[in-house]
Parts: structure tokens; C-alpha cells; sequence
């Protein structure tokens, strides 16, 4: 708990402040990560970003098999936001392991793999096959895929089904001997597990009911918010501007939801809840910070200034100072 | 490639709804080749989220001692974003990410470049106009050709065009009565030609069609909604006439046009 | 259909152009109303806005006993949108007859009462007094009220609720003879029904479910949507800046969300859907009607400029008129 | 009560993070009496979407054939609304909505008002003052006493302040050194005093209860987030101690102190 252990090596942090996030048996070195598809997986941005001054990097959705993504146009601008549908495009589970992971095993922040899939044995192989890999410190579930086996409904938005994928994966995640990247991101033991941290739909009506579900299943932590379903019409297309007809809406627009959201979340289950959705500035994150989150993760906000995670690190850093919290889980205790 | 905060030194209008800007260019960020792009922050704090690519008309290199280097892009108001944009004036902070995307090729040896330009797709070809003639004079290629495509006389930007360029209008009212794309079918450029081009779909569409009667190379410049700019969202993505998809950011912008799936929802 | 009938007397109306409504035996002048809760009674905006030149007022809700509201503060800004949490404040029922009802009945656009309530009982409280009083031709019935019954849950989360309370609201309203205000929003007939539109939240898992079970229930017609759950945390105070902690979250930012649930909504059911959420100018009404509804509400849009319902209504007229569509129904089948 | 595209006449900082703009008052919008307030769209097209509140710091009338009105106000640096505002040069247009509200009551023959001004409440107690200065000299009532505080000199507004104007600083860098409400304490206003103030609720608060002790009147004008301005949307409202709401701009945003529950969450 002590400012040192936080500190790293590149003597960023005071003595007496500790940015340390615990999720599970995973330490993060501070409570700023990089959201799932908004930033591939790191080698895209290393002219722009120190990636290793980042607190984690949830790589872009992998999946069994590659996925080509959705037809285009995939993305549309819209008030404060902006809607994608990029429909899992990724190289697959074989190439993530030989093209990816390699760069990814020397980065010094937490790189937490986001995965996806149609069926839960996607979820399952892709897991099993990255359980032998070492280099990744934990599994971020992305529950908002529609389910083949009902209809395409999304996965996340049924406790049951939640609760229950949630279990199969818990189980198939057993502890291990940490090394290299992982044994630096985990100050607190040589073993453990990597923790399974359920990513939430916001389209759903009740997403306590979701959450609970996710704990009871057995999840490490949540992430909340993934996308709104969204559509624009390109009025002289006649036409909605995605191929797609909806996509996910991010962006400062869903950032009143994606607090409501955490605070919901976070005061309905005792396992660490990560916030996300419209996060810009260092305020942004404190109003999730607040509002129950230990961490916090910046998607679109990357597109409009790169500089965004770190610049809200480096604020957080002052908020604490300023309010004189020593360890970034406390900063929730301040919640009139 | 880099972000950074630099000042607007100059705006002008060129032609109906278009405006040339002018900026400072920062020595250590990279070089602006034609072809490539770069993407502004273009409007206040939360909205616009997405910032907006345009591509190089030009670009002029520091000269030690006397003054930045500086770039330069010509756009076409369309919404709030370049709404933004026109409203600047010379001294304005601008957010510029760049330089981005892969520009254009050389020509080969002994081939006539020909260079197609339609709508707001003029920057980059004047850009490269410029960029060949040079070349050509070093007699490093021949004598690149420029055709550009307006609406009308009303739409020719009002910029140095280089020597002998044809101007094809819709409505006759200046150059030659019709699409470039007709002007082209009746020109013999002499020499094998290779296409260079950049404008709306169904003229990239057109000088496909053109390249493969000729069979001519095609280095197309594309446009498609961005996000990222740098290769890590897919948002970009552009169907190729195999069924795979290619990121217009890292891919391209410049792509071989022949594979392009023009008839896609581009 | 012809366009004579629907140009009123006020000649604004080329001669092919219809933008006549109908909503069961109601006919509106033409697509555009103002939402509930953002144009109060008519009578603060009648020195910024042309009332009789709008489609339809949907007033402040009303509720059998007069409420004073939430704590303040009610409102909290947030990016492209707000937060609000008024709480169904007015005046109750019978100020609402006495002192707000007389104006209303002298207008020429089609006065629409929101109907809200903490129990069934509530809603038919207001209906039953409402069906004595002429100078109203329909009923919006705001479900995202919550339900003390369900322990606060809203009302319009639950299909099975929705249905019943559709079904005990449309037994309700009886056939009557049309007078004075009422027989001018109905040029088809001396008798009608006035009808009842459930008014949907957007804070549930399937929008198509719920606007389902209102159809089933016998609702005439569809409201599409109301406010997002949203939350804005004063990182000064470390309190959520409205003082019941989260809100309704309006304006261009749900915008997205909206034409989705439109488009779902009125894919799913075949009576008229009311769409609205975020539309600031006539290309975000024509994106509703493309994607599905027959008209269109503007609520936070009037906060930042009034003026905005009629030029909208210029905009929709001008955009009929370059795309040679006479009849402003006929616009959602442009959509490709 | 009317909006309007109206243009800044001029723009000049009065004190630290605070400026005066001043813009052109069409004749036929009504009278922008002390007290009352209008509204901007301060911002882009799509955010922030809810106009920006301010009360008048003057108003100039029109002088036939010679000059429009003005109006003028004071605003301090808040957020993304007032950076716009202070980004604004003269020529540049504003949306305005006004005016709004209810103003300033006059105060009965014999009574001393005394005007209590604190942080960006200093506006409208300076119109008022002035407006009451010019009454007085007409004879219609007392001479008004103007009482400024603010955190240190820096803060002090770099206008015309009427003479015999008290300024308090917290930090004692001006004037009496302490809070206004501490300097009211010790002063003997000859009259029975009417209080006139705008301020953060604590020094609101400590005047209500000065108001109390001397059985004075109490003019408060009052700050809320507002989203109509019009009375429409019951969003601005204000408790009273009686557990009632009022909506700021239409029953005040001038409103009898002495009612206002100062504790709740103004
Ligand atoms: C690599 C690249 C280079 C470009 N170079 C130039 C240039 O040199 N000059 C120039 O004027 N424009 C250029 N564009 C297009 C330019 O980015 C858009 O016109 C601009 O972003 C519009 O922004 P806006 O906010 O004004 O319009 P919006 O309101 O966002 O859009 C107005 C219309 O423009 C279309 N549009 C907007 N952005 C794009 C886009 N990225 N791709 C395709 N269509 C779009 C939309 O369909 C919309 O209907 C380029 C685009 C790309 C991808
Ligand atoms: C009737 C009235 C008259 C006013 N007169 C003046 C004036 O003459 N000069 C002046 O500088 N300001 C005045 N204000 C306050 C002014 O409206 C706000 O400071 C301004 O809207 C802030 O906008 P922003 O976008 O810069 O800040 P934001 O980023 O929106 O807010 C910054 C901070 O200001 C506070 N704030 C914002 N708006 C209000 C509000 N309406 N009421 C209370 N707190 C608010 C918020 O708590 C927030 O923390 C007045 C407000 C009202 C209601
Ligand atoms: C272009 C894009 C791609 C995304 N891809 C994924 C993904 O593959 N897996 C996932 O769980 N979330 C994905 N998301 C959702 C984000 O991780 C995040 O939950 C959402 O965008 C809200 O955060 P923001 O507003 O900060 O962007 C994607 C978002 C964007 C904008
Ligand atoms: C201040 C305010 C008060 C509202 N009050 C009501 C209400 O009483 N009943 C209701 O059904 N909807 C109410 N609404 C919701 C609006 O009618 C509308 O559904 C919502 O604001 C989305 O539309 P918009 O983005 O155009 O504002 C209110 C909205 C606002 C902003
Ligand atoms: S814009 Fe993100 S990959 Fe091209
Ligand atoms: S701001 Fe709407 S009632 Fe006062």
C-alpha cells in the first residue's frame, strides 16, 4: 500500500501517492487504461503515446477465427460522439498469438485481452488458447455480441445467459506462474489468476440485475459502459450512413449514462467495477472515479487528441494532491 | 507523425464553397508528400468528436534562418467541421495530427502521368501536378498531364495551374463540355499513360474502367470516414474488389485503384 | 388527401403539398409538436413562437394532485445534451382545467395532454376528468413514471405493465362528438375517439417488446423517446450536480439513440410512431421520418432556440418539395 | 422579451478571469431594467445546448439617428460557455434572448439602500447602483451605498464605481479587509437600510440574516441553472423556507430574500 511500491521505476509518482489499481490478483500501475478497439493493439500509437506510462491496454476484440468486420462505411459522426460499426474485425486468435502478442508481451502496462465471439465455445477457445500464452494479465469479456444460438440478441442483455458464460469462462481461467509483462504488473505474488472481467452492455433495462448476474457467475470485475445502439440517416442518401443500418454510439454524448451506469453498478455488487463511455478529460474520469469506478478506461477521446489518457493521468495525479487522497480507491469515499 | 498545435498563416477562397489554408509546418513532424493527409481537430471542446482528414495541396520546407516550413490543403464547406475551418483567420491556433497514409508512386520511366482530379479531390492532384512537373524538369519522368472535373466555370480554383492543364465542366461553361472522364476516352496521351486520380466514386469508377482498357497502373486516392488515422480502429475500412477490406489510413490513402470495389458503398 | 385539406387557412401550404397527420380519428396540421415538459402550457413561449402554426402541443404532464417537484437543482449541463430531473412538477389536475386548460382550448394546433402518475389509478384519475373537458383531441401517457406498485421500477419497462395499463387507459376513452379546438384538429369526421399515445423510455433491453405490448394494449399510437437514465458529478462538490442524483438525459447527444428506437419500434408495430429525442433542425426530423415516424416532437431544442419547431416545419416543407413528395407520410418510404 | 442575432460592440477584461461585453439592444425588445437578465447560445451548433444566463451591468438607450442601443455585462470565466464569450471580438454576432425576468423593486422614500455586490453578482448591483444613483439625484429616493467584496484586489472591477463605493477583500489587499457582510455588521446606515444583493449563497445567507436583526427588506438576486428562461420548464427552481419552489426567471430572478431557504443547494 505504500507510495513505493506504486511508484515504477521512472519516479513519476510523489512518495506519497499510490495509483496502483487491484483487480483481482493483477496490480495496474496507475487506474488509466485504453479502451477496447479504440486503440488496436498499441503498435498503432507508439509514435503518439508512451503506452507504458499507460495503467492497462485492452486490445481490439479477438476472436477464433479472423473476422473481416462489416461492410463500410463503418463509422459516422454524430453530436458530441460518434457511431461505429467495425463488427469485430480482427486477425484471429492464431495471428493475435504470432503477430501481436509479441509486441504486446514487452509492453510495462497491463495488457488485458478483450474477447469475443458468437457462440460461448468462441469465447472458450479463444480463452483456453490464450491461458497457455504468457504475457497477458487478464481477460476483459465482451458481452455485448449477439448470440447465434438466440437469434443475435446480445449475450449481455439476459442475466441468465450472463451468469452463466460468465462460469464456464471463470472456470476455464486457472492460476499460474506469472513472467515477463505479467510478473511486472503483479508486485503482490508470483502466482495467480488473470482475472475475467465481464464488460457490460448499456442496452439493457437493468444493468444492477447484469452486473449481479456477472459476480454471481464468478466475475473479478466489470467493465462499464460498451456502446448505445445508434443510427444516422444521411438525409440525401436516403440511407443510414453505416452499411450496417445501427451502430454503437461513443463519445462524451454517453457519458451522463455511463456514470449513472457505474454508480449503479458499482453500489449493486462487491467486485471492482472499471468505468468507461465518453470519458475526455481528467474530470470526466473523477465523475466515474466517484462514482464508484477503481478505473477508468479513454476510448474515443484517443481520436480526438491522442495525448488524452496520459494528460488524464497526469490530472488525476493533481485531484489527488490537491484533495490530499493517497491511494486512488479512496477517491470514491469522497462521494457526498 | 505527430500531434501538434500550430497557427493558421493564411486562408483564402478559391472557388465557390472552397477555401485554400495555409500553416505553419513543424520541421520535426515529418514530410507532407502528395497523397498523404492529415487529420484537424475541427471545432470546439466536445463536438465534433471526430477529427477531420484533408490531404496536402502543398507544401513549402523551411528555409533556415528565414522561415517555417509551411503546408497547405484546399477544402470544400460541407458541414460543421469545415464550417469551423473557414471561419479561421491567419494567427488562429489549429490541432493537426500527421503527416498520415502512404502518398503517391513515381512514375515509371517513359510513361505519361496522367492526373485526374475532380471536386474536392484538387488538393492532392495539384499537389502532385506541381510535385511531377518538377521531377519531369529534373528529367526524372516525363511531363505529368492534369485534367481536372468541376460543375461548372464557377468551381475552377482560382490557383497557379500548371501549363497546358485541361479543365472539363459539366455545363460547358468553361473548358471542355463534359466529364473528364469523356475527355479522356478521345485524348492519346502518346506515351502509355498512368493514372493518377482523386474525386467522387463514379469518376474513380470511370478511370478504372479507363486503366483497364489501357492497361494503364491506377494509383487512387481515397476517401473514406476516419476515426483513428493511424491503423488501429478499421473504421476506415474500403472494399476491395476480392472481398477484403483495407484501412484507407495506413493502407492508403493512395491504393492501387484497380483493386478498389468502386460499385461498394464508398 | 388532397392538399386542400391541409393547408388551414392560413395559406402557408403550396397546393400539392399535405402535411396533414393522422393519428387515429386525429388529424394534426402538419408533423411537427412540441414535447412534453419543454414547452410547459403554451403560454410562456407565446411571445417566441407562432403556437397555432405548430403540429401539436404535448403539455407538462399532468397528475391528479398538484406536485411541487424535486429538490433543486433540477438541471445539469452535459456535452451536446442536459440533464434534468423537474420530477412532474404542476399543478395538478384540477388547476390544470381551471387555469390552463381555457388558453389551450383556443388553439389551433392539436393540444395533447401528458398523462402521468405513480398507480393506474393516477393515470385514469386524470383521464376520466380529462374525457369531460373539451379542447383536447389525444392523450400522451408518459410510462417512464415510476411505479410505486413495483418498488419505483418505471412502468415502462415491463411489457406485461404496459399492456394492462394500456389496455385499463384505452377502455377509458370513449367516442365523442367533436367541438370547438377538437373539430378543428379533426376534418374527417363530427365524432371520434381521442387517441391514446403511449409515450416509450428508452431505458430497456427491447424497445420492439414494449412497443408491442402498448400496440396489444390497443394504444393508438407511439411516443419515441424519452430521456435517457443520466448522471453528472460535480468533481468541486463531489455530489451529483442535480439533488436527486441522476436524470433525464435530452438533446442532440441521444439524438442516435433515438432514430434506432424509432426505427425499431415502428418496424415492429403497425400503428403511427411519434418520433423525438434530440432533433435540433429539420435533417435530424427528416432522419425520424425517414426511419419510421409519421411525426415529429422537439423539446430540448427550444431551450437553445425557439424558433426551432417552425423552421424545422420549413425545413421538412422545402425538403417535400425538392424531393416532389407530396404527402409528408410518404417520406419514410424514401428510406433505401 | 424577444431573441435575436445581435453584435458585440466591444469586449475588454475588468478584473481577474472577468470581462465587460457590451452589444448592440434592439429598440423593440424591451426595456433591460436593473435586476433582470437574457440569455446566449454560447457555443457551437451542437453543444453546449443550453443557453447561458447573465444579468445586465448597463444599458445605454438608443439615441435617435445617432446610435442603437447597448447593453453591457460582466461575466467571469467559468466554463466551455464563458470561454467562448471571452474569445469574442467586436463585429462578432450573439444569440440573445431577452430580456428575462423580474427586476429590481425601488426602494420606499426614507429608506438607505444599500447594495451588497459579491464575486460575479457584480453586474447587476453595479447597474443598479447606478440606476438608484441617478434616482437619487432626481430625488426619488436615498443615495444608494455600494458594497463590493471579493477575494483580493485583483478581483476589483476596472469600471466607474460610484463614490463613496466600499470594497472588502478577504485577503485584505483593498479596501476593509474582511467579508461584506462583516463590514455591514459595523456600519450605521442612518436610514433604515433596504438590502439589495447578488452573491454566492453564503454571503446571501449572512445578509438574510442582517436583514433579520435590522427588520430591513431584502432584494436577492438569485443565481440557477436554467434550460427555458421563460418559466416554462420549472428546471430553475429555488426552495423557500416554506418548503415552496419559485422558478427563478420568471418569479425572479430578483425575489424577497428573506423567503429563500439560503441552506438548500443553491
Ligand atoms: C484522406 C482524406 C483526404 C481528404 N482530403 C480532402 C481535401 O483535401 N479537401 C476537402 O475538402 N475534403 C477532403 N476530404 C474530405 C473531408 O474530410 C470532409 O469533407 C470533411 O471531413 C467534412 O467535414 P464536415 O464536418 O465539414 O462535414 P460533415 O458535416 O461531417 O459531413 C458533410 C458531408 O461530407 C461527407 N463526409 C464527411 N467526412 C467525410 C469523409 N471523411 N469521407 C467521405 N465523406 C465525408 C459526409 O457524407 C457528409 O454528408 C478528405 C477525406 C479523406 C478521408
Ligand atoms: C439570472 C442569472 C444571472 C447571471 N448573471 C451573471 C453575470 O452577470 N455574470 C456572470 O459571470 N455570471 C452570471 N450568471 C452565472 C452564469 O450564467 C454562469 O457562470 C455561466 O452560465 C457559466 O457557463 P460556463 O459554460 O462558462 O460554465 P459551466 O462549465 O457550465 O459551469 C462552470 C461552473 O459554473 C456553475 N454554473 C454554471 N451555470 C450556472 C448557473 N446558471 N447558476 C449557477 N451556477 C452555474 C456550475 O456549477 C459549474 O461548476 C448568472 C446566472 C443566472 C441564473
Ligand atoms: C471504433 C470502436 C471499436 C470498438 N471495438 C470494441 C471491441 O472490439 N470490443 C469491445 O468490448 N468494445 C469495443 N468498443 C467499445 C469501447 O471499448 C468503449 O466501451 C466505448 O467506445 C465507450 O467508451 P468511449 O466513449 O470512451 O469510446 C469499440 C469502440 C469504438 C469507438
Ligand atoms: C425539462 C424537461 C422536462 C420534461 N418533462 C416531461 C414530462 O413531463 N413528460 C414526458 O413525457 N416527458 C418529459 N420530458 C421528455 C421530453 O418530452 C422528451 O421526450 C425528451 O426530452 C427527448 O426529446 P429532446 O431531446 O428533443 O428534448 C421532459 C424533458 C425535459 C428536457
Ligand atoms: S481511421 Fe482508424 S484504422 Fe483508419
Ligand atoms: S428556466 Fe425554465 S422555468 Fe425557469
Amino acid at each position: 500500500m505504500s507510495g513505493t511500491s506504486s511508484g515504477t521505476a521512472r519516479g513519476m509518482v510523489p512518495a506519497k501517492l499510490d495509483l496502483t489499481v487491484r483487480i483481482g490478483d493483477l496490480v495496474m500501475q496507475n487506474p488509466v487504461g485504453v479502451a477496447s478497439g479504440t486503440f488496436g493493439y498499441g503498435e498503432e500509437y507508439e509514435d503518439l503515446v508512451d503506452i507504458d506510462c499507460l495503467g492497462a491496454l485492452y486490445t481490439k476484440a479477438v476472436t477464433p477465427e479472423p473476422r473481416p468486420g462489416n461492410p463500410a462505411p463503418r463509422l459516422a459522426d454524430t453530436p458530441a460522439g460518434m457511431l461505429n460499426s467495425i463488427g469485430l474485425a480482427n486477425p484471429g486468435l492464431d495471428a493475435f498469438i504470432a503477430d501481436k502478442l509479441p509486441r504486446l508481451r514487452a509492453r510495462r502496462c497491463a495488457v488485458i485481452v478483450n474477447v469475443a465471439g458468437g457462440t460461448e465455445d468462441d469465447y472458450l477457445r479463444v480463452l483456453d488458447a490464450l491461458e497457455a500464452q504468457d504475457g497477458i494479465v487478464g481477460y476483459e469479456i465482451n458481452i455485448s455480441c449477439p448470440n447465434v444460438a438466440h437469434g443475435g440478441l446480445s449475450f449481455g442483455t439476459d442475466p441468465v445467459q450472463v451468469e452463466r458464460l460468465t462460469r464456464r469462462l471463470v472456470d476455464a481461467v486457472g492460476s499460474r506462474a506469472m513472467a515477463g509483462a505479467e510478473a511486472r504488473c503483479d508486485r503482490l505474488a508470483g502466482r495467480g489468476r488473470r482475472p475475467l472481467i465481464v464488460k457490460l452492455s448499456p442496452n439493457v433495462t437493468d444493468i444492477a440485475a447484469i452486473a449481479k448476474a456477472a459476480e454471481a457467475g464468478g466475475a473479478v470485475a466489470l467493465s462499464c459502459i460498451n456502446t448505445l445502439v445508434g443510427m444516422v440517416i444521411d438525409i440525401k442518401t436516403k440511407r443510414p450512413v453505416l452499411a450496417m443500418g445501427s451502430g454503437g454510439l461513443s463519445g462524451p454524448a454517453i457519458r451522463p449514462v455511463g456514470v449513472a451506469m457505474v454508480y449503479k453498478a458499482s453500489h449493486a455488487v462487491s467486485i471492482p467495477v472499471i468505468g468507461l463511455g465518453g470519458i475526455s478529460d481528467a474530470d470526466d474520469a473523477l465523475q466515474y472515479l466517484l462514482a464508484g469506478a477503481v478505473a477508468i478506461q479513454v476510448g474515443t477521446a484517443i481520436f480526438s487528441r491522442p495525448e488524452a489518457p496520459l494528460e488524464i493521468l497526469a490530472g488525476i495525479r493533481e485531484f489527488m494532491e490537491r484533495e490530499g487522497i493517497e491511494q486512488v480507491a479512496d477517491i470514491r469515499k469522497l462521494l457526498r | 507523425m505527430k500531434r501538434f498545435d500550430t497557427t493558421v498563416t493564411s486562408i483564402r477562397p478559391v472557388a465557390e464553397g472552397c477555401f485554400e489554408l495555409r500553416f505553419d509546418w513543424p520541421d520535426d513532424a515529418g514530410v507532407p508528400a502528395p497523397g498523404r493527409f492529415f487529420t484537424i481537430k475541427a471545432g470546439g471542446r466536445y463536438d465534433p468528436v471526430l477529427r477531420r482528414p484533408f490531404a496536402f495541396s502543398g507544401y513549402a520546407p523551411p528555409v533556415a534562418g528565414e522561415r517555417d516550413g509551411e503546408a497547405a490543403f484546399i477544402f470544400q464547406v460541407r458541414g460543421r467541421g469545415t464550417e469551423f475551418l473557414a471561419a479561421l483567420k491567419p494567427g488562429d491556433p489549429l490541432d493537426v495530427l500527421g503527416p498520415l497514409g502512404r502518398g503517391f508512386g513515381k512514375p515509371p520511366r517513359g510513361t505519361r502521368p496522367m492526373l485526374v482530379a475532380g471536386g474536392i479531390g484538387m488538393g492532392p492532384m495539384l499537389y502532385l501536378a506541381a510535385a511531377l512537373g518538377a521531377d519531369a524538369k529534373a528529367g526524372l519522368c516525363e511531363a505529368p498531364m492534369l485534367v481536372i472535373g468541376v460543375r461548372s466555370a464557377g468551381f475552377i480554383p482560382d490557383v497557379e495551374l500548371p501549363a497546358g492543364t485541361v479543365i472539363c465542366t459539366d455545363d460547358g461553361s468553361s473548358g471542355f463540355h463534359g466529364t473528364v472522364t469523356e475527355w479522356l476516352a478521345g485524348f492519346d496521351p502518346g506515351l502509355p499513360p498512368v493514372f493518377y486520380a482523386c474525386g467522387p466514386a463514379p469518376m474513380m469508377a470511370a478511370v478504372d474502367r479507363l486503366a483497364e482498357v489501357r492497361s494503364a497502373p491506377f494509383e487512387a486516392a481515397l476517401e473514406q470516414w476516419m476515426a483513428c488515422g493511424v491503423g488501429a480502429c478499421a473504421g476506415c475500412a474500403v472494399a476491395l474488389k476480392s472481398g477484403r477490406y483495407i484501412k484507407t489510413c495506413v493502407d492508403g490513402p493512395v491504393y492501387d485503384g484497380r483493386l478498389v470495389d468502386w460499385g461498394a458503398a464508398l
